[in-house]
């Protein structure tokens, strides 16, 4: 666990072993802002530094609205920081097959099929149809959605949705893997099982894995490494030092596991309640 | 269809075409009206119109326009379509390209097609190739401005997936943009076959005189207005026939949004 | 209704056909205007100009002219089509000086055959007159390649843009064509009016305005007439006239002009009970009359008005005969 | 502006006039060189073009021939604006007599103009009225068939929303539906404009022969190629002029894109 | 707690006092099926009886594409069962200012503001223009999005759109609120935030609610009564025997909290891994 002052480089706050491997995705000093309607601009992310190894599992959490799909579409090369630089490889990031995105929005293709949408992604890749369409229903087995290959997306549930935008960002088995509260839609037990399946191809590719949740219990499942985000700034970078495989049910009891979820639950808390920027300053949490 | 009708009901085939019918019967009762209220003959009545056509058939006149009509117009609205799409994407996706363009796009496409008769003869002649160009260049700009209208609209959100995933401009445009942009497509189709109809006449009245232009000229210059008639009932029936074969390609292009 | 001066409340609309002062005896409707013609035959007379007959015709049926200037073709198909009440009063041009221009490969006549000649359309008035002419030179026009082409302008762009060998044309758009090298006049006006000696423009007026506005009616063949006679008598009148209305055109050009059309001015209205029974046979007998019924020529002629201005005016015998 | 660009870069309004003006050269190159080479003074030379428009503005033709044609024109565009778009959103929000009408709508869309010009001058005369009528019948089409396409096109999912809190159709249509179709408008206004000016020549043509057609009709006739690549400029830039005007409303009514 | 067999009639299944009151919501034998792409047709709800008290708070659970959506929206008046009926006080429901419905894709209309949007909801009643300024602003002050006001939706945040549909539903002050996993894209602390800011306008204006949520702690800290369903079906109502207020940490070690949320939780687990019916049958919860 090693909090650190919002803002301080971290390029080697990683793993122990970090000198020995080039980070596979760097933030340097990065700034974002969007414009508002009334002229003044948002800033999304301010000043962010970070350091992400290879292989890495990484969750990201803060409050709604803190930068946290912004900090992912510019570490997919999707928008360009207004300054700053972000390196992918000691690359700046390019969009591609290497890299997969589960949006927040799930963004499918409303006229392709719910295999189509999967295919969709796989395109750039060297397979030939045949091999692409097992793949597509390789995943679409995956997230449980054979039966629905060929329904259209409007035609599907929200968590149904869901799932098609995690089998094509899983589905061109990336390298890197950047996911926007990809189980948000999905209830408990399904979601479990996703969480199972991520760590599963985790463990098998070892792909590097920026996961954006809301639930710290989730984050606390899955990473090996917290980011924690508040109004454009990355407060914390904590290593979550739980042995794998890790269990909720038994990790509930872990002293560590109490403790780090303690702590990010009060600073979290904090950020929204006693944190002047927030919206919620002052607001009480009783009923 | 998902449309705004769901707010209200979708109608079955049988009800539209019986509420067709019955507005076209308001409509030849009004016709009829009109025929036997406005002097000197200038409106045929239906049936006068109606025995006109059955002369210029069994005359073979009717089928000789047209035959002749029919080709000029499908060859340039055929020739439209295959220069305004790719023109509408590529303005839509080269933005400067677009940007720089468009202000003569809509200087040519508001200048009369008329003004550019003597040049067309001098370049293209009398023949078929004028003909066919002038319906083109009537046919090209509504299929050209909607397109262009519909790739400037398409959804940034599936763009930027399409570019996460590693889509090039071409994949992005093939699969997002102008799956996209079928709404406006067809609205471009549609007023295009329209427009191009109408330049048909145009171009059969203006380079050498033939097809359903040119029987609406005699009976225009000798006031036969049955016959007429019958030629602009033709030429709304191709209109109709057009615009409706579009309906069926819409179908199956929107079928996703059953 | 009546015959009193409520006549001249509203202006008198002549339609006319052409949307400038033209380079044929045509233009006396345009110059009894600018020369004061009208007013001093105390009648008010608007020029309304349109491009073509059908629209004039449909103005005249829509009240929205008094008079029109049309072709005798037209006004019989209206007739027929069902407009009976339209009557020809005055013809200021009888005939429009027609001539037929070609490329100068085309040095004969005969060289016609084979070769393209435009007309407005199989039918059209030009395309009989035109059979009727190279008739008359021994050359069948079914043996050149007849192109239709609508509008005399097009054809005159056509012949120009070397699209076609041969078509009629008035004399005036001969004369307006900016560059004729290369082409040349194959039948000059003269000879084309001997081959086809028919009148093709009248002024025409609905039965409505016969019978309530019968004195401007009057007024205004009188100032026709009149003016007819003036430029007759002095070509020169006409030359100035024109040149002050088109300034940009060239004297030379009007002064030739004004030579051809010595003969040309329709000094007593222009309506020869002959020449007009002649022009009608002749159209009945051309392929868009084929199906039509002949007219008498009191279902289209009124010469009471012309008539009673000759009565008051003279006629004049060296000139264009007014048999009845 | 949100738009298929953002696979692209926006372009700066400095850079695209700089574009459209380098087009322009090349455009006055273009067709100097054609008037060098086409023979017979077909295609006037730019600075023959440029004395004649000079001649025209001196004699004052070109602005009466300029005021006379846009009243009919603005006439005839307004007009037809007013009844195509609630004639449109009518047709989209009631699905039976949309789906009715649009057949004849098609049929008349398919007609030309010209054939009408009998009756009309029958039945308005040779006046303003009829001319300012031509124009509406060909500004109407693309609007009311590019409205009624962006009417049914409307996002069902906002609609059932809208339903959820109670919105009244007349709300839904005039909250979500035609907001929703806006873009579809525009284009139907763009396609309108040019339209309608086309049709203003056609009016000016075939009713009592005025204004800027009339002018071309005059030196069409004539052969002054130079006066009549004025007029023919002259409506271009009418045309670029009022479809501009609307990209102002355009981004105003798109302001939520950025 | 009262499991029921699946399909049961259980119009007096509810509360006690069931017989004293008209129940707000009832739904009889409710069928509806949605056409599929390849012509069959699958039957979103199967023969759903249920019936809802006054003032009563609803939680809806079951696995993803199970119906609950649809469910929400035949409640709303928004879509007709194929067959049975639907009534809501006596009356088929039809949708209006008395119900407010937070849809799980948010639904803002693009081109208004965020005010806009809030302000769009309280047309139907009869305020005057700046009373439903005022009420329109309140709620968003609820939802912590004063600052935003003038923006508009495309510049928001997931979760910040999430809570100007919030807003709408709730400012409308509804007597019946339809909530569609209204938090799912909230951080846990604003999720918690905007739990206890429901709960106080359900204390005071006590409307009836029917709250789909994906968390079964949710469920059992907010509802009165749960209902499970699965593939179409109702398959439990159960009461919530928890004394109000409850707090969550209090709760999770009350002995009637951890059973019932076991058994929701290993019923759940069943239908998802267990049912042949469901997608994921036969896979496992191991890593
Ligand atoms: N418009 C539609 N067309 C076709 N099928 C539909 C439609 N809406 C829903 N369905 C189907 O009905 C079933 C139930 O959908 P519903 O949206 O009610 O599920 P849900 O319980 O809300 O799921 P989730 O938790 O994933 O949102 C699903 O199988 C879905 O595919
Ligand atoms: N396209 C945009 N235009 C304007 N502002 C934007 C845009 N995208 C994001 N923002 C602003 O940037 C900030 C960060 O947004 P971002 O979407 O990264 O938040 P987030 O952490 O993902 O929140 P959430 O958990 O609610 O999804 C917000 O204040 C948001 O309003
Ligand atoms: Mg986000
Ligand atoms: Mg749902």
């Amino acid at each position: 666990m090693t909090p650190l002052a919002a803002g301080t480089p971290i390029e080697h706050a990683g793993t122990a072993n970090t000198a020995a491997r080039a980070p596979q995705l760097v933030f340097d000093h990065v700034n974002k802002a969007f414009g508002r309607s009334d002229g003044s601009s948002a800033l999304a992310l301010a000043d962010v530094s970070l350091s992400i190894d290879d292989h890495k599992f990484v969750a990201v959490i803060g409050p709604s609205g803190c930068g946290k799909t912004t900090l992912l579409r510019i570490a997919n090369g999707l928008i360009a920081p207004d300054s700053g630089t972000v390196s992918v490889k000691g690359r700046p990031p390019v969009p591609g097959p290497d890299t997969g995105f589960v949006f927040q929005g799930f963004r499918l293709i409303p006229w392709a099929t719910v295999l189509g949408n999967v295919e969709f992604a796989l395109e750039t890749l060297d397979l030939s149809a045949s091999e692409r369409r097992d793949r597509a229903n390789t995943y679409l087995e995956l997230v449980g959605l054979t039966r629905w290959a060929t329904s259209y997306p409007g035609q599907l549930s929200g968590g149904m949705k869901q799932r098609v935008a995690l089998a094509r960002a899983l589905a061109g088995e990336p390298q890197m893997l950047l996911m926007d509260e990809p189980f948000a839609s999905l209830d408990a037990q399904t979601r479990e099982l996703m969480q199972i399946e991520l760590l599963h191809i985790w463990n098998r590719r070892k792909p590097t894995v920026l996961f954006v949740t809301h639930s710290v219990d989730e984050a606390l499942l899955l990473a090996d490494t917290v980011v924690l985000m508040s109004t454009g700034r990355i407060l914390e970078v904590i290593d979550v030092p739980l042995a794998r495989p890790r269990q909720l049910d038994a990790a509930r009891s872990d002293q560590d596991f109490i403790t780090l979820r303690n702590h990010l639950w009060n600073r979290i808390r904090d950020l929204v309640l006693t944190d002047p920027a927030s919206a919620f300053f002052g607001r009480e949490l009783n009923q | 269809m998902a449309s705004a009708s769901r707010t209200n009901q979708e109608y079955s085939a049988l009800t539209i075409a019986a509420t067709r019918i019955g507005f076209l019967i308001l409509l030849l009762a009004l016709w009829w009206l009109a025929s036997i209220n406005v002097a000197r003959n200038i409106i045929p009545s239906p049936l006068a119109t109606y025995h006109a056509a059955g002369r210029l058939f069994s005359e073979g006149r009717l089928q000789q326009g047209l035959l002749d009509s029919v080709t000029v117009y499908l060859s340039g609205y055929g020739i439209a379509i295959l220069i305004a799409i790719p023109l509408g994407v590529a303005m839509g996706a080269f933005n400067l390209f677009g940007r720089t363009l468009e202000i003569y796009v809509y200087a040519l496409s508001a200048t009369p097609r008329v003004a550019f008769i003597p040049l067309i003869i001098v370049l293209l002649g009398l023949g078929i190739e004028a003909k066919v160009f002038i319906v083109m260049l009537g046919a090209v700009m509504p299929i050209l401005i909607n397109t262009y209208a519909g790739v400037r609209q398409a959804d940034p959100e599936l763009i930027e997936m399409a570019r996460s995933v590693g889509a090039g401009r071409l994949r992005i445009f093939s699969r997002i943009v102008i799956p996209g942009a079928i709404p406006y497509v067809i609205v471009g189709l549609r007023l295009g076959a329209t427009i191009g109809l109408i330049n048909t006449v145009v171009a059969e009245l203006y380079t050498a005189v033939s097809g359903l232009g040119g029987l609406l000229a005699i009976y225009g210059n000798t006031f036969r207005m049955a016959e007429y008639f019958v030629i602009v009932l033709c030429l709304a029936a191709i209109g109709v026939v057009v615009t409706e074969s579009l309906r069926i390609i819409e179908n199956r292009l929107g079928r996703w949004r059953d | 209704s009546g015959t009193a001066n409520a006549q001249s409340d509203e202006p008198f609309r002549l339609i006319v056909t052409h949307l400038e002062v033209p380079l044929v005896p045509n233009s006396v409707m345009d110059l009894a205007v600018e020369l004061g013609y009208f007013e001093r035959e105390g009648v008010d007379v608007e020029l309304v100009r349109v491009q073509q007959t059908p629209s004039a015709l449909a103005a005249l049926q829509s009240g929205e002219g008094d008079m029109a200037n049309v072709g005798i073709d037209a006004l019989l198909q209206v007739i027929n089509s069902g407009a009976t009440d339209f009557r020809a009063v005055t013809s200021p041009n009888k005939s429009l000086p027609f001539l037929i221009a070609s490329r100068e490969e085309i040095a004969t006549p005969q060289d016609l055959v084979g070769a393209s000649f435009g007309v407005g359309r199989v039918g059209s008035l030009d395309h009989s007159l035109s059979t009727l002419v190279l008739a008359s030179m021994d050359v069948d026009i079914e043996d050149t390649e007849l192109v239709n082409l609508g509008q005399p302008n097009v054809r005159a762009q056509a012949l120009a843009a070397g699209q076609i060998d041969a078509t009629t044309m008035s004399i005036g758009t001969w004369a307006e064509l900016p560059d004729t090298t290369g082409l040349h006049v194959l039948i000059d006006q003269d000879a084309y009016y001997e081959a086809a000696p028919v009148v093709n423009k009248v002024n025409a007026v609905p039965g409505n305005v016969l019978e309530d506005r019968p004195e401007d009616v009057e007024a205004v063949i009188r100032a026709l007439v009149k003016i007819s006679r003036d430029f007759a008598a002095d070509p020169q009148l006409w030359v100035d006239a024109m040149s002050d209305a088109l300034p940009q055109t060239d004297v030379a050009v009007l002064e030739m002009l004004a030579d051809a059309f010595a003969e040309s001015w329709s000094v007593n209205g222009g309506m020869s009970a002959a020449e007009l029974s002649y022009t009608s046979d002749w159209l009945y007998a051309t392929p868009d009359f084929s199906e039509i019924a002949p007219l008498e020529l009191q279902d289209w002629v009124d010469f009471g008005p012309l008539d009673a201005v000759l009565a008051e005016l003279g006629t004049e015998d060296a000139m264009d005969p007014a048999d009845r």
